[in-house]
Protein backbone atom coordinates (compact mmCIF):
# COMPACT_ATOMS: atom_id res chain seq x y z
CA UNK A 1 0.00 0.00 0.00
CA UNK A 2 1.98 3.19 -1.11
CA UNK A 3 1.89 6.12 1.21
CA UNK A 4 2.48 9.93 0.52
CA UNK A 5 4.74 11.34 3.16
CA UNK A 6 5.69 15.40 3.07
CA UNK A 7 7.94 16.96 5.19
CA UNK A 8 8.35 20.72 6.49
CA UNK A 9 11.39 23.12 7.76
CA UNK A 10 14.80 21.47 8.20
CA UNK A 11 13.42 17.84 7.11
CA UNK A 12 13.20 19.66 3.42
CA UNK A 13 16.54 19.76 3.81
CA UNK A 14 16.96 16.26 3.45
CA UNK A 15 13.70 14.65 1.95
CA UNK A 16 13.21 17.95 -0.45
CA UNK A 17 10.12 19.98 -0.79
CA UNK A 18 7.62 17.40 -3.19
CA UNK A 19 5.60 14.57 -1.09
CA UNK A 20 7.62 11.18 -1.35
CA UNK A 21 5.81 7.86 -1.88
CA UNK A 22 6.67 5.03 0.25
CA UNK A 23 5.62 1.65 -1.00
CA UNK A 24 4.96 -0.89 1.69
CA UNK A 25 4.15 0.94 4.80
CA UNK A 26 1.75 -0.83 6.98
CA UNK A 27 1.83 1.15 9.73
CA UNK A 28 4.09 4.04 10.55
CA UNK A 29 7.05 2.57 12.43
CA UNK A 30 8.04 0.81 8.74
CA UNK A 31 7.25 3.80 7.25
CA UNK A 32 10.01 5.33 9.55
CA UNK A 33 12.20 2.32 9.01
CA UNK A 34 11.96 2.36 5.32
CA UNK A 35 12.54 6.22 4.97
CA UNK A 36 15.62 6.43 7.33
CA UNK A 37 17.25 3.27 4.96
CA UNK A 38 16.61 5.92 2.16
CA UNK A 39 17.47 8.78 4.11
CA UNK A 40 20.35 8.42 6.39
CA UNK A 41 20.37 12.18 7.97
CA UNK A 42 16.82 11.40 9.18
CA UNK A 43 17.80 9.47 11.77
CA UNK A 44 19.12 11.71 14.01
CA UNK A 45 16.49 14.60 13.06
CA UNK A 46 13.86 15.03 15.58
CA UNK A 47 10.34 15.53 14.63
CA UNK A 48 6.78 13.98 15.13
CA UNK A 49 4.55 12.04 12.85
CA UNK A 50 0.99 13.65 12.26
CA UNK A 51 -1.51 11.30 10.31
CA UNK A 52 -4.12 13.39 8.77
CA UNK A 53 -3.46 16.18 10.37
CA UNK A 54 -3.17 14.68 13.73
CA UNK A 55 -0.33 14.26 16.32
CA UNK A 56 0.10 10.21 16.74
CA UNK A 57 2.69 8.89 19.15
CA UNK A 58 2.84 5.16 18.75
CA UNK A 59 3.07 2.72 16.03
CA UNK A 60 0.03 4.01 13.66
CA UNK A 61 -1.62 1.59 11.02
CA UNK A 62 -1.26 3.27 8.02
CA UNK A 63 -3.84 2.77 4.89
CA UNK A 64 -3.54 4.17 1.03
CA UNK A 65 -5.38 7.35 1.91
CA UNK A 66 -3.61 8.37 4.59
CA UNK A 67 -1.20 11.92 4.43
CA UNK A 68 1.53 11.24 6.77
CA UNK A 69 3.76 14.35 7.92
CA UNK A 70 7.02 14.52 9.48
CA UNK A 71 6.94 17.80 11.56
CA UNK A 72 10.18 19.10 13.23
CA UNK A 73 10.01 21.26 15.82
CA UNK A 74 7.59 24.12 15.21
CA UNK A 75 8.91 27.39 15.50
CA UNK A 76 6.32 30.19 15.02
CA UNK A 77 5.70 33.68 16.09
CA UNK B 1 -21.04 30.47 27.36
CA UNK B 2 -20.65 27.82 23.97
CA UNK B 3 -19.48 29.61 21.13
CA UNK B 4 -19.56 28.81 17.87
CA UNK B 5 -16.24 29.85 15.60
CA UNK B 6 -15.66 28.93 11.55
CA UNK B 7 -12.23 27.87 11.02
CA UNK B 8 -10.55 31.27 9.97
CA UNK B 9 -7.72 31.94 8.07
CA UNK B 10 -4.56 33.57 10.29
CA UNK B 11 -2.09 33.12 7.76
CA UNK B 12 -1.13 36.66 5.30
CA UNK B 13 1.64 36.26 2.57
CA UNK B 14 4.43 38.86 3.54
CA UNK B 15 4.77 41.29 6.88
CA UNK B 16 1.86 42.70 8.76
CA UNK B 17 1.62 45.97 8.12
CA UNK B 18 1.22 48.62 10.91
CA UNK B 19 -1.83 50.17 8.99
CA UNK B 20 -3.52 46.61 8.96
CA UNK B 21 -3.13 47.03 12.87
CA UNK B 22 -4.28 50.18 13.07
CA UNK B 23 -7.54 48.96 10.87
CA UNK B 24 -7.80 46.34 13.06
CA UNK B 25 -8.21 48.32 15.78
CA UNK B 26 -10.12 51.02 14.59
CA UNK B 27 -12.69 48.26 13.86
CA UNK B 28 -13.56 47.97 17.64
CA UNK B 29 -14.79 52.07 18.31
CA UNK B 30 -18.49 50.37 17.70
CA UNK B 31 -17.94 47.43 20.40
CA UNK B 32 -18.40 49.59 23.17
CA UNK B 33 -19.13 47.10 25.69
CA UNK B 34 -15.06 46.27 25.47
CA UNK B 35 -12.69 48.30 28.08
CA UNK B 36 -9.28 46.21 27.15
CA UNK B 37 -7.37 45.05 24.19
CA UNK B 38 -4.25 43.42 24.43
CA UNK B 39 -1.93 43.17 21.82
CA UNK B 40 0.78 41.24 20.95
CA UNK B 41 3.08 41.28 17.64
CA UNK B 42 5.90 39.20 16.67
CA UNK B 43 8.77 41.22 15.14
CA UNK B 44 12.06 39.85 13.62
CA UNK B 45 15.03 40.41 15.24
CA UNK B 46 18.90 40.75 13.49
CA UNK B 47 20.35 38.53 15.57
CA UNK B 48 23.93 38.19 15.08
CA UNK B 49 25.10 34.48 15.24
CA UNK B 50 28.94 33.62 14.89
CA UNK B 51 29.12 37.10 13.13
CA UNK B 52 26.15 36.54 10.36
CA UNK B 53 23.21 38.86 11.08
CA UNK B 54 19.83 37.81 10.29
CA UNK B 55 18.63 39.48 7.50
CA UNK B 56 15.31 38.15 6.95
CA UNK B 57 13.28 35.06 8.20
CA UNK B 58 11.17 32.70 5.39
CA UNK B 59 8.11 31.37 7.20
CA UNK B 60 6.15 28.10 6.01
CA UNK B 61 3.58 26.09 7.17
CA UNK B 62 1.30 23.24 7.76
CA UNK B 63 -1.78 25.11 6.65
CA UNK B 64 -4.48 22.82 6.80
CA UNK B 65 -2.93 21.56 10.12
CA UNK B 66 -2.19 24.79 11.46
CA UNK B 67 -5.68 26.50 10.71
CA UNK B 68 -7.55 22.88 12.37
CA UNK B 69 -5.15 23.80 15.42
CA UNK B 70 -5.71 27.52 15.82
CA UNK B 71 -9.54 26.54 15.69
CA UNK B 72 -9.11 24.38 18.87
CA UNK B 73 -6.77 26.79 20.38
CA UNK B 74 -9.51 29.73 19.98
CA UNK B 75 -12.62 27.71 20.75
CA UNK B 76 -10.45 26.58 24.22
CA UNK B 77 -9.81 30.53 24.59
CA UNK B 78 -13.10 31.32 24.44
CA UNK B 79 -14.39 28.77 26.89
CA UNK B 80 -11.93 29.75 29.60
CA UNK B 81 -11.81 33.81 28.83
CA UNK B 82 -15.15 36.06 28.75
CA UNK B 83 -13.74 37.49 25.32
CA UNK B 84 -15.55 39.95 22.94
CA UNK B 85 -13.37 39.16 20.41
CA UNK B 86 -9.95 37.70 19.09
CA UNK B 87 -7.95 38.33 16.06
CA UNK B 88 -4.56 36.08 14.73
CA UNK B 89 -2.52 36.73 12.33
CA UNK B 90 0.64 34.91 10.90
CA UNK B 91 2.75 35.90 7.80
CA UNK B 92 4.18 33.06 5.57
CA UNK B 93 7.02 33.70 3.07
CA UNK B 94 10.06 36.12 3.71
CA UNK B 95 10.03 38.63 6.10
CA UNK B 96 12.41 41.20 6.71
CA UNK B 97 14.33 41.97 9.70
CA UNK B 98 12.31 45.07 11.14
CA UNK B 99 9.41 43.66 9.84
CA UNK B 100 6.39 42.26 11.44
CA UNK B 101 5.69 38.27 11.62
CA UNK B 102 2.83 37.50 14.35
CA UNK B 103 -0.23 39.68 15.76
CA UNK B 104 -2.35 38.37 18.46
CA UNK B 105 -5.35 40.82 19.10
CA UNK B 106 -7.81 40.21 22.03
CA UNK B 107 -10.43 42.22 23.77
CA UNK B 108 -12.83 41.99 26.44
CA UNK B 109 -14.91 44.05 29.07
CA UNK B 110 -11.85 44.16 31.46
CA UNK B 111 -8.40 44.30 31.28
CA UNK B 112 -7.23 41.05 33.03
CA UNK B 113 -8.97 38.91 30.44
CA UNK B 114 -7.84 40.32 27.88
CA UNK B 115 -4.02 40.36 28.75
CA UNK B 116 -4.15 36.84 30.00
CA UNK B 117 -6.01 35.39 26.83
CA UNK B 118 -3.55 37.01 24.18
CA UNK B 119 -0.53 35.78 26.48
CA UNK B 120 -1.89 32.04 26.57
CA UNK B 121 -2.89 32.48 22.51
CA UNK B 122 0.84 33.19 22.19
CA UNK B 123 2.09 30.84 23.78
CA UNK B 124 0.04 27.79 22.59
CA UNK B 125 0.69 29.55 18.82
CA UNK B 126 4.46 29.06 19.25
CA UNK B 127 3.89 25.83 21.14
CA UNK B 128 1.34 24.43 18.71
CA UNK B 129 1.31 25.20 15.26
CA UNK B 130 3.28 23.59 12.81
CA UNK B 131 4.61 26.95 11.55
CA UNK B 132 8.74 26.65 10.63
CA UNK B 133 11.40 29.83 10.15
CA UNK B 134 14.30 29.88 8.10
CA UNK B 135 16.84 32.53 9.21
CA UNK B 136 18.15 33.80 6.35
CA UNK B 137 20.95 35.60 6.98
CA UNK B 138 23.02 38.17 4.93
CA UNK B 139 25.90 36.26 3.19
CA UNK B 140 22.94 34.39 2.15
CA UNK B 141 23.29 30.81 4.41
CA UNK B 142 20.68 30.31 6.48
CA UNK B 143 20.03 27.86 9.64
CA UNK B 144 16.14 27.01 10.89
CA UNK B 145 14.86 29.28 13.63
CA UNK B 146 14.22 27.12 16.83
CA UNK B 147 11.72 28.57 19.66
CA UNK B 148 12.48 28.89 23.06
CA UNK C 1 21.78 47.87 33.14
CA UNK C 2 20.77 51.49 34.59
CA UNK C 3 19.42 53.87 31.88
CA UNK C 4 18.87 57.69 32.48
CA UNK C 5 15.38 58.86 31.28
CA UNK C 6 14.05 62.45 31.12
CA UNK C 7 10.71 63.01 32.03
CA UNK C 8 8.24 62.44 29.47
CA UNK C 9 4.67 63.62 28.87
CA UNK C 10 2.13 61.10 28.39
CA UNK C 11 -0.61 62.83 28.29
CA UNK C 12 -2.87 63.85 25.60
CA UNK C 13 -5.91 65.69 25.00
CA UNK C 14 -8.68 63.88 23.13
CA UNK C 15 -8.71 60.13 22.66
CA UNK C 16 -5.94 57.75 21.11
CA UNK C 17 -6.39 57.20 17.44
CA UNK C 18 -5.59 53.95 15.28
CA UNK C 19 -3.34 55.72 13.33
CA UNK C 20 -0.89 57.16 16.55
CA UNK C 21 -0.57 53.52 17.13
CA UNK C 22 0.38 52.47 13.97
CA UNK C 23 2.60 55.21 13.27
CA UNK C 24 4.07 54.47 16.94
CA UNK C 25 4.48 50.78 15.49
CA UNK C 26 5.53 51.62 12.32
CA UNK C 27 8.69 53.53 13.92
CA UNK C 28 10.08 50.48 15.49
CA UNK C 29 10.82 49.29 12.23
CA UNK C 30 14.72 50.08 12.66
CA UNK C 31 15.52 48.34 16.12
CA UNK C 32 15.97 45.25 14.82
CA UNK C 33 17.14 43.70 18.04
CA UNK C 34 13.45 43.67 18.89
CA UNK C 35 11.23 40.63 19.06
CA UNK C 36 8.38 40.77 20.56
CA UNK C 37 6.26 43.95 21.32
CA UNK C 38 3.26 44.18 23.99
CA UNK C 39 0.70 46.51 23.72
CA UNK C 40 -2.42 47.51 26.15
CA UNK C 41 -5.25 50.10 25.01
CA UNK C 42 -7.64 51.26 27.42
CA UNK C 43 -11.67 51.99 25.94
CA UNK C 44 -14.05 53.82 27.16
CA UNK C 45 -17.05 51.09 28.11
CA UNK C 46 -20.60 52.38 27.76
CA UNK C 47 -21.66 50.44 30.92
CA UNK C 48 -25.49 50.86 31.77
CA UNK C 49 -25.67 51.64 35.37
CA UNK C 50 -29.30 51.77 36.37
CA UNK C 51 -30.45 52.17 33.13
CA UNK C 52 -28.59 54.76 32.04
CA UNK C 53 -25.35 54.37 29.26
CA UNK C 54 -22.57 55.72 29.86
CA UNK C 55 -21.87 57.92 27.04
CA UNK C 56 -18.31 59.24 27.19
CA UNK C 57 -15.80 59.66 30.42
CA UNK C 58 -14.13 62.75 31.10
CA UNK C 59 -10.48 62.71 32.84
CA UNK C 60 -8.38 64.92 34.56
CA UNK C 61 -4.93 64.55 36.09
CA UNK C 62 -2.64 66.09 38.96
CA UNK C 63 -0.47 66.17 36.20
CA UNK C 64 2.91 67.09 37.46
CA UNK C 65 2.70 64.61 40.01
CA UNK C 66 0.99 61.91 37.43
CA UNK C 67 4.53 62.65 35.53
CA UNK C 68 7.29 61.97 38.21
CA UNK C 69 4.82 59.11 39.11
CA UNK C 70 5.07 57.55 35.55
CA UNK C 71 8.70 58.29 35.73
CA UNK C 72 9.57 55.88 38.37
CA UNK C 73 7.49 53.64 37.63
CA UNK C 74 9.53 53.81 33.57
CA UNK C 75 12.64 53.82 35.73
CA UNK C 76 11.47 50.87 38.08
CA UNK C 77 10.34 48.91 34.66
CA UNK C 78 13.58 49.54 33.13
CA UNK C 79 15.55 48.28 35.68
CA UNK C 80 13.32 45.03 36.25
CA UNK C 81 13.03 44.09 32.69
CA UNK C 82 15.53 43.83 29.78
CA UNK C 83 12.93 46.07 27.54
CA UNK C 84 14.24 47.80 24.83
CA UNK C 85 11.38 51.06 25.03
CA UNK C 86 8.64 51.88 26.44
CA UNK C 87 6.05 54.11 25.53
CA UNK C 88 3.06 55.24 27.71
CA UNK C 89 -0.03 57.43 26.79
CA UNK C 90 -2.98 59.01 28.54
CA UNK C 91 -5.74 60.34 27.53
CA UNK C 92 -7.42 63.63 29.52
CA UNK C 93 -10.74 65.60 28.53
CA UNK C 94 -13.70 63.40 27.18
CA UNK C 95 -13.40 60.43 25.71
CA UNK C 96 -16.68 58.97 23.98
CA UNK C 97 -17.70 55.29 24.46
CA UNK C 98 -15.36 52.90 22.36
CA UNK C 99 -12.12 55.80 21.82
CA UNK C 100 -9.22 54.37 23.31
CA UNK C 101 -8.07 56.26 26.90
CA UNK C 102 -4.81 54.31 27.00
CA UNK C 103 -1.98 53.04 25.27
CA UNK C 104 0.84 51.09 27.24
CA UNK C 105 3.62 49.70 24.34
CA UNK C 106 6.86 47.76 25.58
CA UNK C 107 9.24 45.93 23.61
CA UNK C 108 11.84 43.61 24.16
CA UNK C 109 13.87 41.03 22.58
CA UNK C 110 12.00 38.26 23.75
CA UNK C 111 8.30 38.09 24.53
CA UNK C 112 8.12 37.41 28.21
CA UNK C 113 9.86 40.30 29.43
CA UNK C 114 7.70 42.98 27.02
CA UNK C 115 4.27 40.79 27.85
CA UNK C 116 5.00 41.40 31.68
CA UNK C 117 6.54 45.03 31.76
CA UNK C 118 3.41 45.90 29.87
CA UNK C 119 0.94 43.97 32.48
CA UNK C 120 2.99 45.38 34.91
CA UNK C 121 3.15 49.02 33.69
CA UNK C 122 -0.92 48.74 33.27
CA UNK C 123 -1.00 47.96 36.95
CA UNK C 124 0.85 50.59 38.33
CA UNK C 125 -0.70 53.11 36.16
CA UNK C 126 -4.17 52.22 37.18
CA UNK C 127 -3.21 51.96 41.07
CA UNK C 128 -0.26 54.57 41.42
CA UNK C 129 -1.19 57.51 39.13
CA UNK C 130 -3.32 60.39 39.85
CA UNK C 131 -5.61 60.72 37.63
CA UNK C 132 -9.62 60.75 37.41
CA UNK C 133 -12.53 59.96 35.46
CA UNK C 134 -16.35 61.49 35.27
CA UNK C 135 -18.30 58.88 33.79
CA UNK C 136 -21.15 60.69 31.84
CA UNK C 137 -24.39 58.92 31.17
CA UNK C 138 -26.49 59.75 28.13
CA UNK C 139 -28.75 61.30 30.18
CA UNK C 140 -25.79 64.27 31.11
CA UNK C 141 -26.12 62.73 34.84
CA UNK C 142 -22.21 61.55 35.77
CA UNK C 143 -20.92 59.63 38.58
CA UNK C 144 -17.16 59.12 38.75
CA UNK C 145 -15.44 55.91 37.84
CA UNK C 146 -13.85 53.76 40.46
CA UNK C 147 -10.69 51.45 39.59
CA UNK C 148 -11.34 47.55 40.35
CA UNK D 1 0.96 80.64 58.05
CA UNK D 2 -1.81 80.18 54.64
CA UNK D 3 -1.57 77.21 53.17
CA UNK D 4 -3.19 76.28 49.43
CA UNK D 5 -5.15 73.33 48.88
CA UNK D 6 -6.28 71.55 45.64
CA UNK D 7 -8.54 69.16 44.97
CA UNK D 8 -9.69 66.47 42.33
CA UNK D 9 -11.90 63.88 41.05
CA UNK D 10 -15.64 64.10 43.02
CA UNK D 11 -13.68 66.47 45.62
CA UNK D 12 -14.14 69.35 43.19
CA UNK D 13 -17.83 68.39 44.13
CA UNK D 14 -17.22 69.41 47.27
CA UNK D 15 -15.05 71.71 47.09
CA UNK D 16 -15.25 73.15 43.58
CA UNK D 17 -12.24 73.28 41.07
CA UNK D 18 -10.09 76.23 42.57
CA UNK D 19 -7.25 76.34 44.69
CA UNK D 20 -8.81 76.96 47.95
CA UNK D 21 -6.51 79.03 51.09
CA UNK D 22 -6.67 77.85 54.73
CA UNK D 23 -5.40 80.08 56.97
CA UNK D 24 -3.42 78.58 59.81
CA UNK D 25 -2.25 75.29 59.09
CA UNK D 26 0.75 74.25 61.05
CA UNK D 27 0.27 71.10 59.51
CA UNK D 28 -2.00 68.43 57.95
CA UNK D 29 -4.29 67.35 60.74
CA UNK D 30 -5.21 70.84 61.66
CA UNK D 31 -5.56 72.00 57.90
CA UNK D 32 -7.94 68.56 57.36
CA UNK D 33 -9.97 69.51 60.91
CA UNK D 34 -10.35 73.59 59.20
CA UNK D 35 -11.44 71.84 55.73
CA UNK D 36 -13.82 69.31 57.66
CA UNK D 37 -15.33 72.58 59.57
CA UNK D 38 -15.84 74.36 56.13
CA UNK D 39 -16.88 71.28 54.06
CA UNK D 40 -18.86 68.82 56.02
CA UNK D 41 -19.28 66.49 53.01
CA UNK D 42 -15.48 65.95 52.92
CA UNK D 43 -15.11 64.11 56.47
CA UNK D 44 -16.59 60.58 54.97
CA UNK D 45 -14.89 61.12 51.39
CA UNK D 46 -11.65 58.87 50.84
CA UNK D 47 -8.83 60.85 49.89
CA UNK D 48 -5.44 60.60 50.46
CA UNK D 49 -3.03 63.83 51.16
CA UNK D 50 -0.05 64.96 49.07
CA UNK D 51 2.25 67.75 50.06
CA UNK D 52 4.29 69.08 47.01
CA UNK D 53 3.59 66.15 45.18
CA UNK D 54 4.37 63.31 47.31
CA UNK D 55 1.79 61.37 49.08
CA UNK D 56 1.96 61.69 53.23
CA UNK D 57 1.13 59.53 56.32
CA UNK D 58 0.85 60.89 59.41
CA UNK D 59 0.54 63.99 60.36
CA UNK D 60 2.65 66.62 58.49
CA UNK D 61 4.21 69.95 59.03
CA UNK D 62 3.50 72.63 56.44
CA UNK D 63 5.27 76.03 55.35
CA UNK D 64 3.36 78.64 53.22
CA UNK D 65 5.40 77.24 50.57
CA UNK D 66 3.92 73.93 50.24
CA UNK D 67 0.91 72.92 47.88
CA UNK D 68 -1.30 70.66 49.62
CA UNK D 69 -3.36 68.21 47.42
CA UNK D 70 -6.47 66.00 48.21
CA UNK D 71 -6.52 62.67 45.80
CA UNK D 72 -9.76 60.57 45.67
CA UNK D 73 -8.86 57.17 44.76
CA UNK D 74 -7.00 56.93 41.16
CA UNK D 75 -9.26 56.11 38.30
CA UNK D 76 -7.12 56.29 35.28
CA UNK D 77 -6.72 54.02 32.50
Amino acid sequence: MPVQVIVFGQLTDILGHQPVTMEDAPDTNTLIRRLNQRYPALVNAPYIIAVDKKIVTGNTTLTGGNAVALLPPFAGG
Amino acid sequence: MATEHKIRNIFTTGPISASFIADSIQKHDTKTNIGGHSIFLGQVRADVIDGNKVAAIEYTAYEEMALEKMHQIREAIFAKYPLVCMHVHHSLGKIAAGEICLFVFTSSAHRREAIDACTETVERIKAELPIWGKEIFENESYQWKENR
